[in-house]
């Protein structure tokens, strides 16, 4: 019954959405829409030469501002669903807190680790060379894609996720020990509020100036195709880039850390 | 008008900044009190700039609109997101914020003992402001995204209490069902965008007014289950349950009260505004087919149910049919039967949200007072929780339609639109579903608040004052909407009503006049929002009638007692085997019926019927899976058969 | 003098006092004509109010572990909202409240409230025999509302489509209805849903074969096993009441638009009529048969009740 | 772009059957992450014009050159981040779930049934 079911709905689904491919490939490219329009006003109006990032930031600034949210509660599910629950007591979180707030100079920590490292594992050489060449590559091109968001492909979010991909390579290159002692989680999370928030108060410039929520007032500064140009857009990818990187970099430890209790387990 | 046209998006920005305002400072867990407190007020303010549309939108008509960084439309164009606010959005707005407002004052008790509180406040608030960010939006994508915070958000909290093993599971299939849904939402949203080239929802609704191609067909018949998802409509109502009675009770008032309100606002938007098919008597039986389909599973499903909340899940399933059956009736040619479901259908949905939230409250104050929902594990109640017990006989009679509560006035427009309709059968199964919604009602009322006290419970208290206040709050909304359903009608439902059939307005409003009319070639009629009762209830004066004959008997009893003899109630002697219940010798502790055995009988008649039901839900993801795209290769069927 | 009118309605006619004496007087003709056909004297037809009094005169019993309340209002209420029940039927001719009440499905929920009364109050005492006699008063209720409610829209729907072109609930249309096209229950359409009514009317009220819930010698009376004094008289008021309410329901539905041009013999002749209807419904029926168990109860009622009242819907329609 | 659209559809379909027929939580999430996948594909094919290029305005663009429709594109954007967070919440999930049940079979976790 099941079965049947589930290859009848299949294969229904499948003949309507090819005749609806067919029809659709005939249809007149959507381009003549609103797109038209928008690639017309891109360059006077937003002052960013990439139309995507226009429309991204600008045209549908406010998807963007909601696409944060999500991520925002999707870090916050996350650590929620992955927290010890428990009636009035200390989360997980909060010990980590407390260990790195121990009074050391980072000279010291960094010895500590060292020598852990060397005491304890014994990491794979190729993958440890192979992070330090690679850690700083990706953390100047996650910059670059930030920063230039508004002139070439990328932008906040990509760029972000490229920098926060530090933990991950952090991680395979030197264990869960270092990564809890260079990232601070909590702080990491209240960076990611303040990215939205500093998101929010960029689209909020628009009410101060007298015009609609995230109106893009500074769009006449710089001129276009120059590295500081397209007013708010230029900030808003800033302010998404910060929010993203804190964001994946916190959901990237909070769930490295239930790796690293299961094999103490 | 400025002030006013900046309203709406600062009643969704609000929740969103207090959201990350708890966030930054979260690491601080002295500042749990400024944490509610941010969380109160951001639903206060959210609440109170709705209020201040209410005059403009629900009183005057108007139409607010605001155009997100200024892109007002150029060439007739929407480049850019545009808000939209008219009286059936402010309608289903005043509803989210307001129980949200009162959610959030319960919470501060109710959540007092968990940890990770401060996520819970943004998730809260996120909640919050993404199902006003929803209901006020005119964009199809923007809807989709809002939609994803919500569903994001309420999966969180469902998974709150994360120590209960049925949270998880909860969790995990309503992501999988709840993602489903909005990815089907998405397709439809991308097909349209495909055929039009916007995603402004009232230049859509112009350019494919009666315009139907494969390509928006398969569109509607996408988001019309993928809407369906998120309004709980069989057979894509498993996850409700679930998540429903595995959330913390101040966040299952919210999905079960006001966020099934938003699969309905999107579903009615679908069909009254995007792909305009009033006067299509398909699409009418349709709809009117799915709405009593979902309002008899529902019922079948909590006559059965052992847990409070689940029940009380499964009873939201149910109810939502009748909403569906509503509105369907509304898509009918005949403008006068149409208005007449349009407005019964959203008189349910307000009421649905006052007793649904409040039996969650009370759900919510049993959990907290005995630490279990389990209805086999209570009883007796009532000695312990006086007040916890009237509200749920209030809420009780509410959702099972007893004269002169809410819910009465109206199941009562429904009866009669779909009667009136020629839908006889779906009127004679709406009344008897009622019937069935008073059985488990009773049933509720009987196992958990009356029976015999077991012995663990004997050191039940009360709930607290800020609970109580907040469900007394929602019980007197119960009593006043069911007491004056002419004010309610005049000033809240035909304003909604008559918006939902203003498409020409909508359309207007967003673009410049006449546009609308440019696009359609003849002008839509919109019905006129009087409507003929076919009897005749006045609650109010039925309530006088009530008070008056209870004056009459009891002195008219008096008098005649006094004739008799002195009759005294001797409540004070608690003691002697006198005041003993009569239990046939068995000693009392082995005596009680627990809540499980009540309808044993009924279920054993009819196990065909409820083991198949059962059979069902079998809690296997992938059948749940199954059953959504079934559903959706049954509706692309049937619309492409009809349209 | 509106208000001395209105407050005559509530308190005088067809309210409180008529509405408890003659639910009373009903009963007793019932207990005398089942006594006469057993081939027994019976009691008097004043009985049951000597019952009554009898009972308002004992002492009242609260168990230790009921709600106390709650066990002493549901009665109150339940009896009140019956009584306001029979404002809402007309009499021959006569509309309480100039018309306005007199809506069928308003009818209807009135009528689930004592059942719910009922309810409320058993489950308040605490006992486990209450218990059983809510579940079995639920699925009687359960069964008994199919035929009715099918019943009802039936007569509605053959009503309105005459008189207006559309179905309605008034009972002030289908009395209208029947004055001119003569009584409901000579009319082909509507007779299956009158034998369905008359099938109803013995488990509203609850009596002999489906009195399941109150059965005394299984479930000690169910929901009433713990009440006792004032309060249980309260119940067997309201039983009276209620056998008042439904024969005139009947009559109103199915025997209506009967005019002699003066009002007194009106309301005689419709008290006759309701004596008769609970003569045939619940007397005959209750000398006749035993007591169903509550299963049986449900597949009566949900098999030749509900066939006829359907018939009589798709009568109406054509 | 017929072959696109035939494809994207088919790659939804494939992740509907996964989440249908796998027992396995975790490839139940592969499956929501292939119907997302085809949906970003169906989505950015919808924009595609034959012969378009990005829609950058480069000084050196050539004479004639058009672009495709960026809309479409900025939507897969925010499609693709959805996309990685329902991923992201029901991997959490499912490292819960194997915590508390021991086990990620669908047949197993459904303790919530009838």
């Amino acid at each position: 019954m099941k079965k049947f079911l589930a290859w009848f709905s299949l294969s229904i689904l499948l003949a309507f959405s090819v005749y609806v491919s067919f029809v659709m490939a005939a249809l007149p490219s959507t381009y003549n829409g609103i797109s038209n329009i928008i690639v017309k006003n891109t360059i006077e109006r937003t002052g960013a030469i990439n139309a995507v990032t226009a429309i991204v930031f600008d045209f549908r600034g406010y998807d963007t501002l909601g696409e944060s949210f999500v991520l925002f509660t999707a870090v916050s599910g996350s650590a929620v669903i992955l927290r010890n629950y428990k009636k009035n007591s200390v989360t997980p979180l909060e010990k980590d807190l407390k260990n790195s707030q121990k009074n050391k100079s980072n000279l010291e920590i960094i010895k500590e680790i060292d020598k852990k490292r060397d005491s304890i594992i014994e990491r794979d050489s190729i993958i440890v060379s192979t992070a330090n060449l690679v850690l700083p590559i990706s953390l100047s091109l996650g910059a670059y894609v930030i920063l230039h968001g508004h002139l070439s492909p990328g932008g906040g979010f990509q760029g972000g996720v490229l920098i926060a991909g530090a933990v991950a390579i952090v991680f395979l290159a030197y264990g869960m020990d270092r990564v809890s002692k260079v990232f601070n989680a909590e702080r990491i999370k209240v960076y990611e509020s303040v990215g939205a928030l500093s998101f929010l108060l960029l689209g909020t410039l628009g009410v101060v100036y007298g015009y609609n929520f995230f109106k893009n007032v500074i769009y006449n500064q710089g001129k276009p195709g120059m590295l500081y140009s397209s007013g708010t857009i230029f900030w808003m990818n800033f302010a998404v880039g910060y929010k993203v990187l804190a964001g994946i970099g916190f959901l990237l430890i909070t769930m490295i850390g239930t790796l690293n209790a299961e094999e103490k387990e | 008008m400025n002030y006013v046209s900046s309203l709406p998006i600062i009643a969704i920005i609000t929740p969103f900044i207090g959201a990350f305002l708890i966030g930054a400072i979260s690491s601080n867990k002295k500042l749990l009190p400024a944490m509610k407190g941010i969380a109160i007020v951001s639903s206060l303010v959210s609440l109170v700039s709705l209020l201040f549309l209410t005059k403009p939108i629900l009183l005057e008509g108007k139409v607010a609109t605001y155009w997100l960084g200024n892109w007002m439309p150029q060439e007739q164009m929407a480049i850019g997101i545009g808000l939209e606010v008219d009286s059936f959005g402010l309608f289903t707005g005043l509803i989210i914020t307001f129980s949200s407002f009162l959610s959030s004052i319960y919470s501060v008790t109710y959540m007092k003992e968990d940890n990770a509180l401060d996520k819970y406040y943004t998730l809260f608030l996120l909640l919050l402001g993404s199902m006003i960010g929803f209901v006020l939006t005119g964009d199809l994508f923007n809807m989709y995204v809002m939609l994803e915070i919500m569903t994001f958000a309420a999966i969180s909290l469902t998974a709150f209490r994360n120590n209960i093993y049925k949270s998880l599971e909860a969790g995990f299939k309503y992501i999988v069902i709840g993602s489903l849904g909005s990815t089907l939402i998405l397709l439809g949203t991308v097909l349209i965008y495909a055929q039009t080239a916007t995603l402004n929802m009232a230049q859509i609704s112009a350019l494919i007014h009666n315009n139907y191609t494969p390509v928006t067909i398969l569109a509607l018949a996408f988001m019309m289950a993928g809407y369906g998802v998120k309004a709980f409509l069989v057979p894509c109502h498993t996850w409700p349950p679930d998540a429903h009675m595995s959330a913390p009770s101040s966040v299952s008032m919210l999905l079960s009260g006001v966020m099934s309100k938003t699969g309905i606002y999107g579903f009615v938007r679908l069909l009254y505004m995007i792909f305009f098919s009033v006067g299509m008597a398909k699409m009418e039986l349709l709809i009117i087919l799915w709405g009593t389909l979902t309002m008899i599973v529902g019922a079948s499903m909590a006559i059965i149910q052992t847990d409070f909340k689940r029940l009380l899940a499964f009873s939201s399933v149910s109810q939502i049919g009748y909403i569906i059956v509503a509105f369907g009736v509304g898509l009918s040619s005949k403008s006068s039967i149409g208005v007449l479901g349009t407005l019964g259908g959203l008189y349910h949905m307000i009421n649905h949200a006052s007793f649904k939230c409040l039996l969650f409250m009370c759900a919510g104050a049993v959990l907290h007072a005995t630490g279990t929902t389990d209805i086999t594990k209570l009883g007796g109640l009532s000695k312990k929780m006086p007040y916890t017990t009237i509200l749920f006989l209030i809420a009780a009679f509410s959702i099972s339609g007893l004269p002169p509560f809410n819910g009465f006035v109206s199941k009562w427009m429904i009866y009669q639109a779909t009667y009136e309709a020629g839908y006889a059968p779906v009127t004679i199964i709406a009344l008897i579903v009622s019937v069935f919604t008073l059985a488990y009602m009773m049933k509720l009322a009987q196992s958990v608040f009356f029976g015999e006290l077991p012995k663990k419970l004997e050191e039940v208290k009360e709930v607290p004052l800020t609970m109580s206040i907040t469900m007394g709050v929602f019980a007197l909304a119960c009593l006043v909407e069911g007491l004056f359903p002419k004010i309610i009608s005049k000033y809240l439902l035909e304003p909604a009503a008559y918006s939902i059939y203003n498409l020409h307005n909508y359309i207007d409003v967003m673009f410049t006049k006449g546009f609308a009319e440019k696009m359609f070639k003849n002008k839509i009629p919109i019905p006129n929002m009087t409507y003929e009762m076919a009897g005749y209830w006045r609650p109010e004066a039925w309530f006088v009638l009530f008070i008056v004959i209870l004056i009459g008997f009891i002195i008219g009893v008096g008098i005649s007692l006094n004739f008799v003899k002195k009759n005294n109630i001797d409540t004070t002697c608690n003691f002697g085997d006198k005041y003993g219940v009569f239990t046939g010798g068995e000693k009392e502790e082995f005596a009680p019926i627990a809540g499980g055995d009540l309808f044993w009988g009924l279920r054993h008649n009819l196990k065909g019927y409820f083991g198949f039901l059962e059979k069902a839900h079998s809690g296997v993801v992938n059948d749940y899976v199954t059953w959504v795209i079934s559903c959706t290769a049954v509706l692309s069927i049937y619309l492409f058969a009809v349209l | 003098m509106e208000t001395l009118k209105s407050l005559f309605y509530i308190l005088i006619f067809p309210g409180l006092l008529f509405s408890i004496c003659f639910g009373l007087i009903l009963s007793g003709i019932d207990r005398k004509m089942v006594a006469r056909m057993q081939r027994r004297i019976g009691p008097p037809i004043m009985q049951p109010f000597y019952d009554i009094l009898k009972l308002a005169g004992k002492e009242n019993l609260i168990p230790r572990v009921a709600a106390k309340k709650t066990f002493i209002l549901a009665p109150l209420i339940g009896l009140i909202s019956v009584i306001t029940i029979s404002l809402f039927i007309p009499f021959y001719g006569i509309y309480f409240f100039s018309g306005q009440f007199g809506d069928i499905i308003v009818i209807l929920y009135l009528l689930t409230i004592p059942a719910v009364a009922l309810i409320i109050g058993g489950a308040a005492s605490g006992s486990p025999y209450a218990s059983i006699g809510i579940s079995r008063e639920m699925v009687t209720m359960l069964s008994y509302e199919v035929p009715l409610v099918i019943i009802v829209l039936a007569v509605g729907a053959k009503a309105g489509i005459a008189i207006s072109g559309n179905v309605t609930f008034s009972l002030k249309v289908i009395e209208d209805y029947q004055k001119l096209y003569g009584v409901n229950l000579a009319n082909l359409a509507t007779l299956p849903a009158a034998l369905a009514f008359l099938f109803v009317i013995p488990a509203e009220v609850g009596t002999v074969p489906f009195d399941v819930a109150e059965a005394e010698t299984e479930i000690c009376e169910g929901p009433l096993v713990e009440y006792s004094g004032f309060y249980l008289g309260i119940y067997k008021l309201t039983q009276a009441v209620k056998m008042f309410i439904m024969g005139n329901l009947f009559v109103s539905l199915f025997l209506g638009g009967i005019n002699f041009g003066n009002t007194i013999l009106n309301v005689l002749f419709n008290i006759l009529l309701i004596i008769l209807v609970i003569v045939v419904s619940v007397s005959f029926v209750r000398s006749v048969v035993g007591r169903i168990r509550i299963e049986q109860t449900l597949k009566f009622f949900w098999t030749i009740p509900t066939v006829l009242a359907v018939i009589s819907l798709i009568l109406a329609y054509i | 772009m017929l072959i696109n659209y035939i494809g994207a559809f088919i790659v939804m379909i494939l992740g509907l059957y996964i989440m249908m027929s796998k027992k396995n939580l975790i490839k139940i999430v592969i499956g929501m992450s292939l119907v997302d996948s085809g949906l970003n594909l169906l989505l950015v094919s919808v924009g595609f014009r034959p012969g378009g290029t990005a829609p950058i305005f480069i000084t050196d663009l050539k004479p004639g050159a058009f672009f495709v429709d960026p809309v479409p594109q900025a939507l897969t954007l925010t499609s693709i981040v959805i996309g990685a967070c329902v991923s992201a919440l029901a991997l959490s999930l499912i490292i819960k779930i194997q915590e508390k049940y021991g086990t990620i079979d669908a047949d197993k976790v459904r303790r919530l049934r009838g």
